[in-house]
């Protein structure tokens, strides 16, 4: 029995010579990464570039950096789309309202949605206006992808997505084990030309730790050919040494580190605050009428002269307070 | 009358709630599939094993998550990992039950959430896409789909086969070359609790909710359905449950104040 | 260009739909996994296995249990011999020594050497004796195996390996990226029917908590069909809770947990204590005679009532102190 | 006099020391090549990145590491994580160096440290196997080989190719599908120090330690070398490396003091 091959397109070269080539040429060296997160998306983000966030949509996400990419009128990115919510609702500010067009071509698993917050007009209208070309995948494939590359590998297989019209609209392969004669999905590697993640503490080299999960920040750091860091906190190198059992990204994958406190804002940070969710709502509802939410966009995300700005324009310190009760269960009486 | 204990939603969640058996595990979603899990843990499933794919395992849920990722999903834990390592262990065929609903489903199971319309490129409605669905439902062992009854959801032919089912029907998985034995087990509506024929992999009636009938299903599915027989009525849930669900699952009422 | 196949045998099933099958049966329940090292192994270690044991030669290595696998005579045992150096060397004890034949098959990336200490004559005299089959990998490839598994999958491709004999004495395969054309090695996974792993911190239902590095214990424990855990210490479920990002290797993997202080000995244990150069020093000498070698054995293995036992033969406390001095660098005046 | 003021050892490690370029990666393993990374760290090469295949990442050495996964590996270390992760950053082509040794190394820098024998289920001499060699030989840029010069070691033809030199000549390697452009760089004896021939990929002597003629080396080499023209004289320590080496690196002559 025979499979109508896969006819999505791939936005990224899965090259493991090529990616050596590459990786050879990286700094080693134990350098002072520490800029802030305009010099950082200035330097290692460039136009046509392909982005990978990490994170989980709106959890543990670089907020500061996603709204510094559409303030600087990133173009023609390519984007890896695995739950992406927020982060992808604020790329796509950059899209059909008069910056251009940040996103020109997305690998989706999830997309438009905010998960039980519902879905974003404004991506919805981005992504159904035919301007974004698309290719299809899963969570998971997606991080295959992303584990591949980590790998120094051009493909790895997996089991899902067999059967499917998102295998179909995928640029994967149907493959035989050369053991058992399983049928397998062969995923190309996946190597974004630079990823922006947040983590809860870093050393100004880009050792980097993580509370929580990880989703697919360990491989997505290893994956990319340039890393941005924001943390919550700067935290001296020899905190990092003391326990290296911690360190959950290395130096030597990172380019950039900017300390960002609330970086994840308005999404959730696991033990430091919860998500804002009327915030999160607001930027849902303005969405519905293009003419409104420019106006909000003005506001929160071009307006501001920089991230604290933006902070203090959804309530400042006071907000954030209560997040971490939230976040800590403390309005539980805990 | 029944509509005065409990409501749809309720019903639902209590029907899910009990499929679950003690000593297995489940990888939900937010919403109803984790008020399914977190009732059933406090009533016939305390041993429920608990994922979310993100990387959330086994936590002491302090309120329902509003993400899959949030960090409900591994408050006080037993492992906060990678969404990898749970899809793993789902490959490994360690993960027996998963959650999913979707924007249209056919008799096959097969769901879609992708989009609406025949023009990938430029589609009508863009939904999210598969997010983690096509891989619960290509590794878990067993699928169960809650989602409410209606024609627009309920179709002969789905725009786009996000996720499968039992794909074009009997074998179709296998040869595609997904795991064997895995599947769709139950469709929960806010009518009926559906399973799938062992023949022709079809969808079939098993129960109807107490006070719906064979044409109110019929009359809100877009395909023919296979009926048990005789037709069970599904069973009511109990005063516990529905006292465990409002007061301690669900006392927000979020979830089962939307009916 | 054609090259020669490998023809090395397999020593388990690859096959992927064949362990779905058994993780299937395997319990999720939390249940109270608690028993001795003898219990253990007399349960989970059955004649004809395929054992794997985590760790790295001499260091974070369960001793107890690979003591009582020789004492208890089990017998045809394949192993997975990626830098098996201490633990090899016991293993060995049970072949040649009046045993029967404790070890049947090899798959070798590292055996009968200590590293710098040298090889060990005994487990040399098995290994030359032509009575254990092997089969030829690396510690990246045996790795990669256990990978495999851990993911659910019948084989992974990497890079190494390839055009050497190790090669051809493997039972690997040649394959071709299907996205890229570049040349990669196939390799089949590998699930043992058990693992024994030795961790820092254990909950009574097998949660696991490592510190330093973890060689590739991870993925053994998740793509072992059966997994003893011995542990330095045993600790409240509720301490797992407190920081889930902690765990290492998650209960639903482990099938038996034991208590076993000092459980490296006389192997490193990070953060507790050194390796006992001297002791190790003795077994290498005493393996030079065979006579001696079973006086030896005798003395150390055999006759002991249990571990602790073993300890007290080896200098009990006192030696145990000075070796935690050493390993935290207290006798360099820290 | 020159052995007045070193041993072989010292000249090795110091040789194997100046190789290393600053900001650049290395793996090594325990003895001299830990040796030679230590020291190239306190003086040529500050910013040496050091890595351990079981998984220590640029640890402050307190002492030489016993084992190569032993807990000085990451004494006060950047990371400990597992072997994969150290392989794989070499695998993506982030690892500059590596250190490796053998019981045979023939005149392509293929390395068997196997068995000795020509029977495989039978072997005369059964020693280790390839550990991590082979991967790390496979998978790094440039290979450094550090070994004793004798006749016994430097043969012909390897009774088996644990580990990939140049195989069977120029262009044998990516026939094989290893990833291009790595290879044995140079191979430090107690004699000279030896690279490999940009064209036939053979080994060619490129300078004699002080003291040490031509002919010694023929006589103590199992094949024909190829020679640089002129032949220079291998560099002889400093004497602030010495006095790192034996101060710092080496306090208890471990390794200096068994020449």
């Amino acid at each position: 029995m025979t499979f109508p091959a896969a006819t999505g397109r791939l936005f990224s070269d899965p090259s493991a010579n090529a990616a050596r080539e590459f990786f050879r040429t990286k700094p080693r060296a134990l350098r002072d990464k520490v800029m802030s997160v305009a010099d950082a998306v200035r330097d290692l983000v460039r136009d046509g570039d392909y982005l990978a966030i990490g994170g989980f949509g709106a959890d543990r996400i670089p907020t500061a950096a996603v709204h510094e990419i559409v303030r600087q009128r990133k173009q023609n990115l390519s984007f890896a789309g695995h739950t992406a919510t927020h982060d992808f609702q604020i790329l796509c500010a950059g899209n059909l309202t008069g910056r251009g067009q940040t996103l020109a071509r997305v690998d989706v698993a999830y997309i438009v949605g905010l998960e039980a917050r519902g879905l974003s007009p404004h991506a919805r209208r981005v992504m159904e206006s035919g301007t974004v070309e698309c290719t299809e995948w899963t969570n998971y494939t997606l991080a295959v992808r992303l584990k591949a590359a980590a790998m120094g590998l051009p493909f790895l297989p997996c089991r899902s997505m067999l059967g499917t019209d998102t295998f179909r609209h995928s640029a994967a392969k149907i493959i035989t084990c050369p053991f058992t004669g399983e049928t397998l999905l062969a995923l190309p590697a996946l190597y974004p030309d630079v990823a922006i993640i947040h983590v809860h503490e870093a050393d100004r080299f880009g050792n980097c730790r993580i509370r929580g999960t990880t989703v697919a920040d360990l491989d997505l750091a290893r994956a990319a050919k340039r890393v941005i860091i924001t943390c919550e906190r700067l935290i001296p190198n020899e905190e990092i040494r003391r326990e290296p059992s911690l360190t959950a990204i290395p130096f030597f994958c990172v380019d950039a580190v900017c300390e960002v406190p609330f970086g994840s804002y308005p999404g959730n940070m696991p033990g430091e605050y919860f998500s804002d969710e009327e915030h999160l709502q607001l930027w849902l509802k303005m969405e519905e009428d293009e003419e409104q939410y420019r106006q909000f966009l003005h506001h929160y995300l071009f307006e501001p002269k920089d991230f604290n700005d933006y902070l203090q324009r959804c309530g400042g310190l006071e907000r954030l307070r209560r997040l971490r009760a939230q976040e800590l269960l403390l309005h539980q009486g805990r | 009358m029944a509509a005065a204990r409990y409501n749809a939603m309720e019903l639902m969640i209590c029907a899910a709630a009990q499929m679950l058996e003690d000593g297995r595990s489940v990888t939900v979603g937010t919403g109803a599939p984790c008020a399914a899990a977190m009732l059933a843990q406090r009533t016939t499933a305390p041993n429920l094993l608990i994922f979310f794919e993100a990387g959330g395992v086994a936590p002491l849920l302090p309120t329902m998550p509003i993400s899959v990722g949030d960090s409900r999903t591994f408050y006080r834990g037993l492992m906060a990992t990678s969404m990898a390592d749970v899809m793993e262990t789902c490959q490994r065929g360690m993960m027996d039950y998963a959650f999913l609903g979707g924007a249209q489903i056919d008799a096959f199971g097969n769901l879609n959430s992708t989009m609406i319309g025949q023009n990938y490129a430029r589609p009508k409605v863009r939904f999210p896409g598969s997010g983690g669905a096509n891989d619960l439902a290509s590794l878990c062992w067993r699928v169960i789909v809650l989602t409410n009854h209606d024609r627009r959801r309920f179709v002969e032919k789905v725009d786009f086969i996000t996720t499968p089912g039992y794909l074009s029907g009997p074998g179709a998985r296998e040869a595609a070359g997904l795991p064997p034995g895995c599947g769709p087990y139950r469709v929960i509506t806010d009518l009926a609790v559906m399973g799938f024929d062992e023949s022709s992999k079809r969808m079939k009636v098993l129960s109807l909710h107490p006070g719906v009938d064979r044409k109110q299903v019929e009359e809100r599915t877009g395909f023919p359905l296979l009926w048990a027989d005789p037709i069970d009525e599904t069973s009511p849930p109990s005063d516990e449950a529905l006292r465990i669900l409002r007061e301690e699952v669900d006392p927000h009422r979020y979830l089962i104040g939307r009916c």
